[in-house]
């Protein structure tokens, strides 16, 4: 069975190695800075005690006030998982850094994440519009989208 | 060369326009070399009709299904009614595509294979002409098809059709030097090129006698003709329809009527050169050729139902690195044979066989070994800046 | 050997050829469907409607239309509405067949036809009279007093929405709070669930 | 004189006859040499997340179906088990027995479908692809008697599954049972050592191990990278602890391994339903006949091993009876991440069979 690794065991370990990154832990996740979630998913990538080696999947959900962005990693030799979280604040740019460097599987999931929620992982490679096209305005899985009144007409996408 | 005079139906005709209309002399020898002429061309058409409805039939049930069988008995019309449908269908030309070199590809690839049908023997004594140089006609106009595929990809201004084309080039010209070889061998085993002349020296049907040419030619004839395991020119799963891609209406008529033509001729010429023609005890001579011929098109349709395709530079290997050396094999082996028996009779074409087959078992698996691998990944070939 | 694999495939084909075509010819032949098939044609009894309406609310489309008269004909004893327009639009159903397994009252069930397509897209919808007129096929889908019975809707007569029969009530889905160990689910006064 | 070309750039698609749905990919070609791939998607994005906030929780069941419309059955799964760790909800017995047999004889169509049409991008006239499809429909009969429709099943409900099967359901899963493997023979037969096949696609598209962990390739495509990574044996959900079947094992990772796994797959998944239909006891097949299902706030992510990779719901409720946010975790959208090193350096025919093998399923991919 995948022992479900909680957020206050990994709490310690992580606070050890970066001081001022852990902002919460509770039973289901582990809440890290947003600036710092890049450093601590390659130490837990890297690190043989981790070993989560296997980014299952990677989220971003809109709670008005901030977004969170929400990774579930899996150590395959381990058979363990864990959650990560981070929040983000701010609507008009949210911003974090992208965890592509520590895992190529990010690529995909992260575009899907600005292009429907808008928002940017700095260094990520090419981060364009993966679902709508290009032409494409607003984020339409924001809570506070709205569709703009019919007719309307999208400029031509690329 | 036998006159044409006694050929049953241009005496016929003739002998009606000089008789009862009494026509001036040119005259009805014009109308009795047309009717000649049309009754070959429109048979072979007409086969080659038959033969997309049967070869949608034989695969519909090579895959546990029907195939058409709405129209007429069996769905024998269905080719017919494909026929009206394409006339009817609106004829696009691409924009910028080359006008000229467009229309004139479906014509370049149907005339040539009604021209190679002039040399085949399709029963006793009738054929259209019998040359002595048979053999060297049918290669002349088996190198115009490829021709017509360049001339389509590269007038429909699509890049699809220009992959297609490329593809035809390099395919159909690598395939041309086993083609000959092998008939080569075999006017060599026959004494004579004319298409006639090798019906009337098979004692045993050259199936037998010469299996390495046999083979050799299948697998050539079949590339020629763009059939699977070789249809890269229009592979529908990657170039969407490869060099056809542009055509519509009643010019893709032509090129779908052309290659199953292609197919019913390379058909007739597997019967004469390997299945000893029109021989055949019991049944009348033009039955057993047709028997042949439609022996050979359901192979190709079964062959057709089950492999898939092999990629271009895999094609190009199997040509260049196993037939031609296997040919040469042949070759070799079919000369020596001929000096040895000159004039071989029953008995000793019963021999040549023996060695020929012995010599066939031995080089097919051995040259499978080192010939046909190809590296598995191509060398990297990048340009100069690599892109991105 | 180099060529055994293709032979070997050749000889499948070869095999396969032999056996019967396993395609039917639909206008002349038919498949036999199953009992539960989820088909066009609504099946409903008027007699048993009380025009609550649990079908419209469940339906992912909201595409069934039900205007009821409740100061008028409220005969029967039960409290019912009268039902004046109950219109499915079958443009856009897609007979996920929510609203049969919302329908306590085992008045709506689901048709067995596929062959219900019309020429205008308005035609596609269906109104009471339709519904009324149609004969009732009832498909066994989440009515298990039919299948338990062996109905089978393409062969049998038309049913009346008596011998339609009913089942129990624990069968029914219940309301929220009968929900084992989940938290106070009744909608708050002011009408929506917040 | 040195002639002067430069690389063309092909569109793949989205009309294309062999892209498994509507999916582009702008090839860089010098020749038919690939240099560079870009993948386009998008064209089926439905907005399935955003419409899901908007149902209650029994109706974003008809919406799971349609996102992988070839396993639908595994999507419903997915999505069941995620609401029912979010509320606390056991399932009854027989109703998770039910469920593995609908998601493993869905595992079968699945990569049915899947190797009729990767043998159909390799260019054999549709011959394995009619077999595969003759043996789907038996199964999809199957899927009619036990839910009244074919392709989108909507059979599970939170709690188990909304029917018990009826009676005439098992003789016939028996006839299947009993002549699978003789049909998988035959189809294996047909391919296996083909030597075309083995020519076209041995070492073709190779992603190491390694790679495919980074590149969180799940599913068939990571084991047949020699990676032994299977949920139901990881983390095994309904009655997968009580069945045993073994996970096959690839080395190379080339197509022709992706392809060998989904035919040792299908063998593994009669195994399954034949454990289950042993083992299936009779009794209730739904714990809670709630109509309006209404967990209490918190989240779940339960992943299961759908046919093309590991499959999850990420669910987040806020008490109301519709879910506050629903992402889904899409196999085959995370398959394609590596598509790039597959292509590039092959030839443009084995760009088409590369994406074959991948077994992409287009509604997964855009949602």
């Amino acid at each position: 069975m995948t022992t479900a690794v909680t957020g206050n065991e990994l709490a310690d370990t992580v606070q050890r190695r970066f001081p001022e990154a852990v902002e919460e832990a509770s039973e289901g996740a582990l809440r890290v800075a947003p600036d710092a979630i890049a450093d601590v998913c390659r130490f837990l990538r890297e690190d043989a005690l981790q070993d989560f080696d296997l980014l299952s999947s990677l989220t971003a959900v809109d709670y008005v006030e901030y977004f969170e962005i929400v990774y579930h990693l899996t150590s395959i030799a381990r058979n363990a998982s864990v959650v990560l979280k981070a929040r983000v604040y701010g609507r008009e740019a949210p911003a974090l850094p992208s965890v592509v460097g520590v895992w190529q599987g990010a690529d995909l999931q992260e575009r899907e994440a600005f292009d429907l929620m808008g928002v940017t992982f700095t260094g990520h490679p090419n981060l364009k519009r993966m679902l709508t096209w290009e032409g494409f305005q607003g984020y339409p899985l924001r809570r506070d989208y709205l569709e703009p009144p019919l007719p309307y007409t999208w400029p031509q996408g690329g | 060369m036998a006159p044409l005079e006694d050929n049953r139906i241009f005496s016929g005709v003739y002998g009606f326009f000089q008789g009862t209309l009494s026509a001036p002399e040119w005259l009805a020898y014009f109308f009795g070399g047309f009717a000649v002429i049309m009754t070959v061309v429109n048979g072979f058409l007409l086969i080659g009709t038959i033969f997309t409805w049967m070869e949608r039939r034989v695969v519909g049930r090579f895959q546990s299904r029907l195939g058409p069988n709405r129209l007429g008995p069996f769905g024998i019309l269905q080719a017919i009614a494909d026929a009206i449908k394409l006339l009817f269908k609106e004829d696009i030309v691409p924009r910028r595509a080359d006008r000229l070199l467009f229309n004139a590809a479906p014509i370049v690839m149907l005339a040539p294979s009604l021209m190679a049908l002039a040399v085949v023997p399709f029963g006793a004594g009738s054929y259209v002409a019998d040359l002595n140089i048979g053999v060297l006609y049918v290669v002349a106009m088996s190198g115009v098809a490829s021709l017509a595929v360049l001339m389509a990809g590269y007038a429909s201004n699509n890049k699809l059709a220009l992959f297609g084309a490329m593809r035809a080039v390099a395919m159909l010209l690598s395939y041309e030097i086993p083609l000959v070889m092998t008939l080569l061998g075999i006017t060599v085993l026959a004494g004579s090129m004319s298409l006639v002349g090798i019906v009337g020296a098979q004692g045993i049907p050259f199936l037998l006698v010469a299996p390495l040419g046999a083979l050799i030619f299948l697998i050539a004839m079949s590339a020629e003709l763009n059939r699977p395991p070789f249809d890269v020119t229009e592979a529908e799963s990657e170039l969407v329809a490869g060099y056809i891609t542009e055509y519509s209406g009643m010019k893709f008529g032509i090129f779908y009527l052309a290659e199953f033509s292609n197919v019913v001729l390379a058909g007739a010429l597997f019967a004469v050169l390997f299945l000893d023609g029109w021989n055949g005890y019991f049944l009348p001579s033009h039955l057993w050729f047709l028997l042949k011929v439609f022996g050979f098109l359901f192979v190709a349709s079964w062959v057709r139902a089950t492999l898939p395709r092999m990629r271009i530079d895999q094609i190009l290997a199997l040509a260049w690195k196993y037939l031609f050396p296997l040919s040469l094999v042949n070759l070799l082996l079919l000369a020596a044979e001929t000096i040895a028996w000159p004039d071989p009779s029953t008995a000793e074409l019963w021999l040549m066989a023996a060695i020929n087959w012995v010599v066939a078992l031995a080089a097919v698996p051995l040259l499978a070994m080192v010939g046909a691998r190809t590296p598995a990944r191509p060398r990297r070939v990048g340009f100069p800046q690599e892109v991105r | 050997m180099y060529g055994m694999g293709i032979v070997k495939g050749l000889l499948v084909t070869l095999k396969n050829a032999r056996r019967k075509p396993f395609t039917t010819q639909y206008p002349e032949q038919r498949l036999e469907q199953a009992a539960r098939f989820r088909g066009q044609e609504f099946t409903w009894y008027v007699d048993r409607c009380t025009g609550c309406a649990s079908c419209a609310k469940y339906c992912p489309l909201g595409i069934i239309r039900i205007e009821t008269d409740p100061n008028g004909g409220n005969e029967q004893d039960g409290g019912t509405y009268r039902v004046d327009t109950f219109d499915i639009d079958q443009a856009r159903c897609m007979y996920c067949g929510l609203c049969v397994e919302a329908c306590p009252y085992d008045a709506l069930h689901m048709g067995s036809n596929f062959e219900a397509s019309q020429a205008r897209r308005a035609d596609l919808v269906i109104t009471k009279e339709d519904l009324i007129g149609r004969e009732k096929h009832p498909s066994t889908w989440f009515r298990p007093q039919l299948s338990r019975e062996g109905y089978d809707p393409f062969s049998g007569q038309s049913k009346d929405w008596h011998e339609a029969g009913r089942e129990s009530g624990e069968w029914h889905p219940q309301r929220p709070e009968t929900l084992p160990g989940a938290g106070d689910t009744r909608a708050t006064s002011d009408g929506d669930y917040r | 004189m040195t002639t002067h070309s430069e690389p063309t750039i092909v569109n793949i698609g989205p009309h294309h006859p062999s892209t498994h749905g509507v999916f582009r990919m702008r090839l860089t070609m010098d020749g038919e040499n690939i240099l560079d791939v870009e993948p386009v998607i998008g064209y089926l994005h439905r907005g399935s997340e955003k419409l899901a906030e908007e149902r209650n929780y029994t109706q974003v069941i008809t919406l799971t179906d349609r996102m992988d419309y070839v396993a639908s059955m595994t999507n419903n799964q997915a999505y069941v088990l995620s609401c029912e760790a979010l509320a606390g909800v056991t399932p009854t017995e027989r109703g998770m027995y039910l469920r593995v047999i609908g998601a493993e004889l869905q595992r079968i169509v699945s990569h049915l479908v899947a190797t009729g049409f990767f043998l159909q991008d390799l260019g054999a006239f549709a011959t394995p692809l009619m077999y595969s499809m003759r043996e789907r429909e038996r199964i999809l009969d199957l899927f009619e008697m036990l839910c009244g429709a074919r392709i989108t099943v909507s059979y599970m409900r939170i709690g188990g599954v909304f029917q018990d099967a009826p009676a005439e359901f098992w003789p016939a899963l028996r006839r299947i049972l009993d002549d699978f493997p003789a049909y998988i023979d035959e189809l294996e037969g047909l391919i296996t050592d083909n030597e075309i096949v083995t020519y076209r696609t041995k070492g073709v598209g190779a992603i190491s191990g390694a790679d495919a962990i980074n590149g969180s390739l799940t599913g068939p495509v990571l084991r047949a990278s020699g990676v032994s990574w299977d949920v139901r044996v990881a983390a095994p959900y309904d009655v997968y602890d009580r069945v045993t079947f073994d996970v096959p094992v690839g080395d190379t990772g080339d197509n022709y391994d992706r392809y060998l796994m989904r035919i040792r797959e299908i063998r593994e998944s009669l195994k399954i339903v034949e454990q289950c239909v042993a083992q299936i006891q009779p009794g209730p097949v739904r714990a809670t006949n709630a109509m309006l299902f209404r967990p209490p706030p918190g989240e779940s992510y339960v992943p299961i091993e759908a046919p093309k990779g590991e499959l999850g719901f990420y669910l987040v409720s806020d008490g109301t009876i519709a879910p506050y946010r629903m992402h889904v975790r899409a196999p085959s959208l995370i398959n394609l991440t590596l598509m790039k090193q597959m292509l590039v350096g092959w030839k443009l025919a084995d760009a088409i069979v590369s994406f074959g093998s991948l077994d992409v399923n287009m509604g997964e991919v855009d949602r």
